[in-house]
């Protein structure tokens, strides 16, 4: 009885053994194969087309509907508008950044593609004020880099 | 699981128990309360063989607290849906943690969100909130204890 | 008689043993992150210096910066030695390593057997780890360990006893002389001892599969939890230094130390090291690792019986001849 | 000292905190662990770390509104999360979805699959000790995943494509070339694993007969997913409870034999070519047609609640919803699979070794995002 142990043992040590070297051609085969990483501040990847990044504005195309106000699930848009010669014209666009889910449905729901989300990924700030943008100053994101896009 | 299915399904439990109804939008089998361990263990056995309790959950509805049970058979691949009428007063009913295990954790989720306190519960304690949060979130007249504002832009 | 002159000679072979190992440790540290790195096919420390040369000289420094915490109610003066017993030992096994022909800091004719003494006092330094720093991981990890390294110490010694055996004495460099010919792994008798020596030592040095005293996912990270700054360096220096120790005597005591055809002896000798040292960072990428029951259940009930069974081949061989 | 007297040495039992913060609990949970020397004697779990109220939340919040948290209840599987909440909303209302929208969502939930369960076995392997290699390969082929959902929705992890009858964008161009070639790249990356880590000596040892969970107990806790088809129970809703057009495609539901850690891992690399063949013939099968809706329709429910279950990868995510006619959800209760997993974690551990507590919990593979909703 213990010698077909021993042989059972050895028989599965054996089939082990193989197993483990069969494993280790595995990794060496990857050790000389391409690597997938990027250098990241060296090399950029680029954005695709319909990449989510930062809520922008192109504010001659805004009719003040709040549509995107009302959609937005965390209420990060603030828009007001004022009346002129029956005409509303807007006044106010701000943009809390900081609760932004970038979920897209402000820039699906608006009917003249006033607002939009721009490619800009690189968004930490050292200070929080820095979050809440008002999107109709032209140079809103003028520090953050616009990266190439795909 | 097909309709026709859920007929016949009814049509045997309210053989064994009389006062069981169907309510009206969702097909549901509403029972009074002090039936609940009863049925459940007849569901549980073999003619039914009810065996996996999936999800166990409550609607405040202001007037009435809603038990759901939502049940299905593994064996016999049908689903059944149990309901539970409780006033907003009373709010304890039999734990079904003796039937089917899965109930323990489920129904202490329901007392963390509704209040509802399941006797005979092995471990009956809040499982998502911490142990010491007062108030139960769920209910429609729950207010926030310190609500933060959201900042102002 | 100690003159001057042998006095002198000393100290300069023990500062350019001390001089090699600290580089070999940086480089040690170095290679196994771009040898990790490309098995996982990423690219591994970049920007210190060309492909991240400069990475371990940067890394020294962090940990010379950075500030040595002390757990509050550790047995402080345990939790302090413990670092200095994890390298010392390994330190002094280099008086006994056969780096060329004449390049050996002190050629001991009883070699083998102080190397095999003093590298097993480090356990005592993982030992104090565990219990200076008054952690409960650290603990679990510390006794794993002592258990560890006493139980595969067994199938280790019995290995290098049968190559003492063949070679007729336990000095280094007479093994490494009496393997001219033919290396002695290519002795049948010694290739299954060779494959002994090579698992127990990765066991010694508790290198995965076999790295259950700091098993990252279960015990956080096991003795060396508690040490920061330039203890926790230590400790890294200690276990680089260790397995290049543990390559180097498998070198001498199977791969035919220095000997080679053209090359000059010392840089076969770091040929060979490297290889070996190099199969042990491609092992320990590649397996999952070991549970403690079935580590000691191996060590007892395989390498020990087996190393028993080659050690009688070897001496009847021997009676033979 | 005779064995009289061992008797009367008092062996203390270990209390240790396995978390909140842990290197491999899979998120923040916290598990008391009583040792005696290695041995589990006890093992009771907390979690809660990580409740955001998300059933509070949905009661204020419109429909469409409610879809990007849907994204963050599973974390690494949204696209399944976006289908289950969107398809229990379609039920209740019972619209009908264009045929072109319920290709375009099976083949995007399969391949999130696909990348959950890359993530799954990844930390599994990375629990057992081989160090971040086998992780890393997983990473590398979920990266070609999230770049094809990138090309498609423009988000890497919560995507927030699908609408209430339909999906936000049609397929860019040019993206069943990249779907067919991740396929191809794919495949024989899944035969690597098998050389390198399923039947690899020290993983069997490791994982074979570890945290054996029996059929009935599976049932009676109501696990779901890759957890009970591998203690050999055959459930799969897109097999029992065909929706979108699963009843149309041609795979089989892999089920494991005896239900220990090792089965669990196998299963999921089996349903991952399972899931790889559901995209194939998916894309091929793709009908012409405008899948997508306007977003801006605040939908108004007719009273009513409708429960709907779905395959998630980590099992039945379920979604009950209560409508009492306003543009908010009455009552949305979210049966997380990953919540039923977990109850049976101090079930499955005691009498093992702490190695094993983390074997048996990486092959559970929970997500606290999902248990703590």
């Amino acid at each position: 009885m213990v010698i077909t142990k021993t042989i059972k043992g050895a028989k599965g040590i054996i089939t082990g053994a193989w197993s483990l070297l069969k494993g280790l051609f595995v990794t060496i085969k990857y050790f000389f194969g391409p690597t997938t990483t990027v250098q990241y501040p060296a090399q950029k990847l680029p954005m695709t087309e319909r990449f989510r990044g930062l809520v922008d504005l192109h504010p001659e195309k805004c009719i003040t509907c709040y549509q995107c106000v009302k959609i937005c699930p965390t209420a990060c848009l603030a828009v007001t508008h004022k009346e002129a010669d029956k005409k509303k014209i807007l006044e106010t666009f701000r943009y809390n950044m900081e609760l932004c889910c970038f979920c897209g449905l402000c820039q699906q729901v608006c009917p003249t593609n006033a607002i939009y989300m721009n490619k800009i990924y690189e968004i930490s700030v050292y200070d929080r004020k820095k979050l809440y943008i008002n999107l109709l100053n032209p140079e809103r994101y003028s520090e953050w880099i616009n990266p190439t896009v795909k | 699981m097909k309709k026709m299915r859920q007929d016949e399904i009814f049509a045997d439990i309210k053989a064994v128990f009389p006062e069981i109804q169907e309510e009206a939008g969702s097909g549901a089998a509403v029972i009074p309360k002090d039936l609940l361990l009863k049925v459940a263990r007849y569901l549980r056995g073999e003619p039914l063989a009810f065996d996996n309790l999936h999800c166990v959950t409550a609607i405040d509805r202001k007037e009435k607290i809603e038990m759901v049970y939502i049940l299905y058979s593994v064996s016999k691949r049908r689903a059944l849906t149990l309901k539970i009428y409780l006033s907003p007063e009373d709010l304890n009913i039999a734990s079904l943690a003796s039937v089917w295990r899965s109930a323990d954790w489920l129904e202490r989720e329901t007392y963390d969100m509704f209040g509802v306190v399941f006797s005979g519960h092995p471990d009956m304690r809040r499982i998502l909130n911490p142990y010491d949060w007062k108030g139960y979130p769920l209910r429609k007249d729950y207010t926030h204890p310190e609500f933060i504002p959201k900042p102002r832009l | 008689m100690l003159t001057a002159l042998t006095f002198i000679f000393m100290l300069t072979a023990a500062f350019a043993v001390l001089g090699f190992i600290a580089v070999s440790a940086m480089f040690l540290i170095w290679w196994e992150r771009k040898v990790s790195a490309h098995i996982q096919s990423r690219f591994g420390p970049m920007r210190v210096g060309w492909h991240g040369v400069l990475q371990s000289i940067a890394d020294a420094v962090k940990l010379l910066l950075k500030e040595d915490i002390r757990p509050a109610r550790a047995d402080k003066l345990i939790w302090w030695l413990a670092p200095f017993f994890a390298v010392v030992p390994s330190v002094m096994v280099f008086v006994a390593i056969p780096f060329g022909r004449t390049l050996v800091p002190r050629d001991l004719n009883i070699g083998i057997l102080y190397i095999m003494a003093i590298s097993s006092v480090c356990v005592i330094g993982v030992f104090m780890a565990g219990w200076g720093s008054n952690n409960k991981y650290s603990l679990l990890g510390g006794m794993r360990a002592g258990a560890q390294i006493i139980s595969y110490e067994l199938p280790l010694v019995l290995s290098i006893i049968a190559v003492v055996m063949r070679a007729g004495t336990p000095s280094m460099q007479k093994i490494v002389a009496s393997q001219g010919s033919c290396w002695n792994i290519f002795h049948p008798d010694m290739m299954l001892v060779s494959v002994i020596y090579m698992i127990s030592a990765t066991a010694e040095v508790n290198r995965t599969p076999f790295d259950i005293p700091e098993a990252e996912s279960e015990l956080v990270a096991g003795f060396h939890t508690e040490y920061s700054g330039m203890k926790f360096a230590m400790f890294f220096v200690g276990e680089y230094t260790n397995l290049f120790i543990v390559a180097a005597i498998a070198t001498t005591l199977f791969l035919g130390g220095w000997h080679g055809p053209i090359l000059p002896p010392v840089v076969w000798f770091l040929i060979k090291t490297y290889a070996l040292v190099f199969v042990w960072m491609w092992v320990r990428w590649t397996f999952p690792r070991v549970r403690v029951d079935q580590l000691m259940a191996f060590a007892w009930k395989v390498l020990t019986p087996a190393a028993l069974v080659n050690l009688a081949i070897v001496g009847w061989l021997l009676l033979k001849r | 000292m005779n064995m009289s007297q061992t008797k009367d040495i008092r062996t203390e039992e270990f209390l240790i905190n396995m978390g909140p913060q842990h290197p491999s609990t899979h998120g923040v949970l916290f598990l008391e662990v009583k040792l005696d020397g290695e041995i589990v004697v006890d093992c009771t779990t907390h979690i809660g770390y990580l409740h955001r109220s998300m059933e509070k939340i949905a009661e204020n919040r419109t429909y469409t509104q409610f879809i990007p948290f849907t994204d963050r209840i599973d974390y690494v599987a949204s696209m399944n999360n976006n289908l289950g909440y969107v398809t229990a909303v379609e039920k209740l209302m019972n619209l009908e979805v264009p045929e072109r929208a319920k290709y375009i969502r099976v083949i995007v939930a399969e391949l999130n699959r696909i990348a959950s369960h890359l993530i799954g076995i990844g930390t599994f392997a990375q629990d057992l000790g081989a160090f971040a290699t086998p992780l890393f390969y997983c990473f590398r082929e979920r990266e070609k995943i999230i770049d094809i959902f990138d090309r498609i929705c423009g988000n890497r992890l919560t995507y927030n494509y699908m609408r209430i009858g339909g999906v936000q964008f049609d397929l860019p161009k040019g993206i069943d070339e990249t779907i067919k070639q991740f396929i191809a790249y794919m495949r024989p990356k899944l035969d690597d694993y098998d050389t390198l880590l399923t039947y690899n000596a020290i993983f069997l040892a490791r994982s074979k007969g570890i945290g054996v969970l029996p059929k009935s107990l599976a049932i009676d806790y109501s696990v779901s997913g890759p957890n009970l088809r591998a203690s050999g129970v055959r459930w799969d809703i897109r097999k029992e409870e065909p929706y979108l057009v699963y009843e149309k495609m041609e795979f089989d539901i892999p089920v494991g034999v005896n239900g220990d850690a090792w089965d669990r891992y196998k299963v999921r690399i089996e349903e991952m070519r399972q899931s790889l063949r559901i995209v194939e013939q998916a894309l091929g099968a793709l009908p012409e047609g405008d899948p997508t809706v306007k977003a801006g329709r605040i939908q108004k429910i007719a009273p009513g609640e409708a429960y709907m279950r779905t395959e998630n990868p980590r099992g039945e995510l379920g979604f009950y919803i209560v409508s009492d006619g306003s543009t908010y959800p009455y009552r949305l209760k979210i049966r997380a699979p990953s919540f039923s997993n977990l109850a049976l974690l101090p079930e499955l551990v005691k009498g093992l070794k702490v190695a094993d507590i983390i074997c048996v919990l990486g092959s559970l593979d929970i997500l606290m995002g999902e248990i703590d909703r």
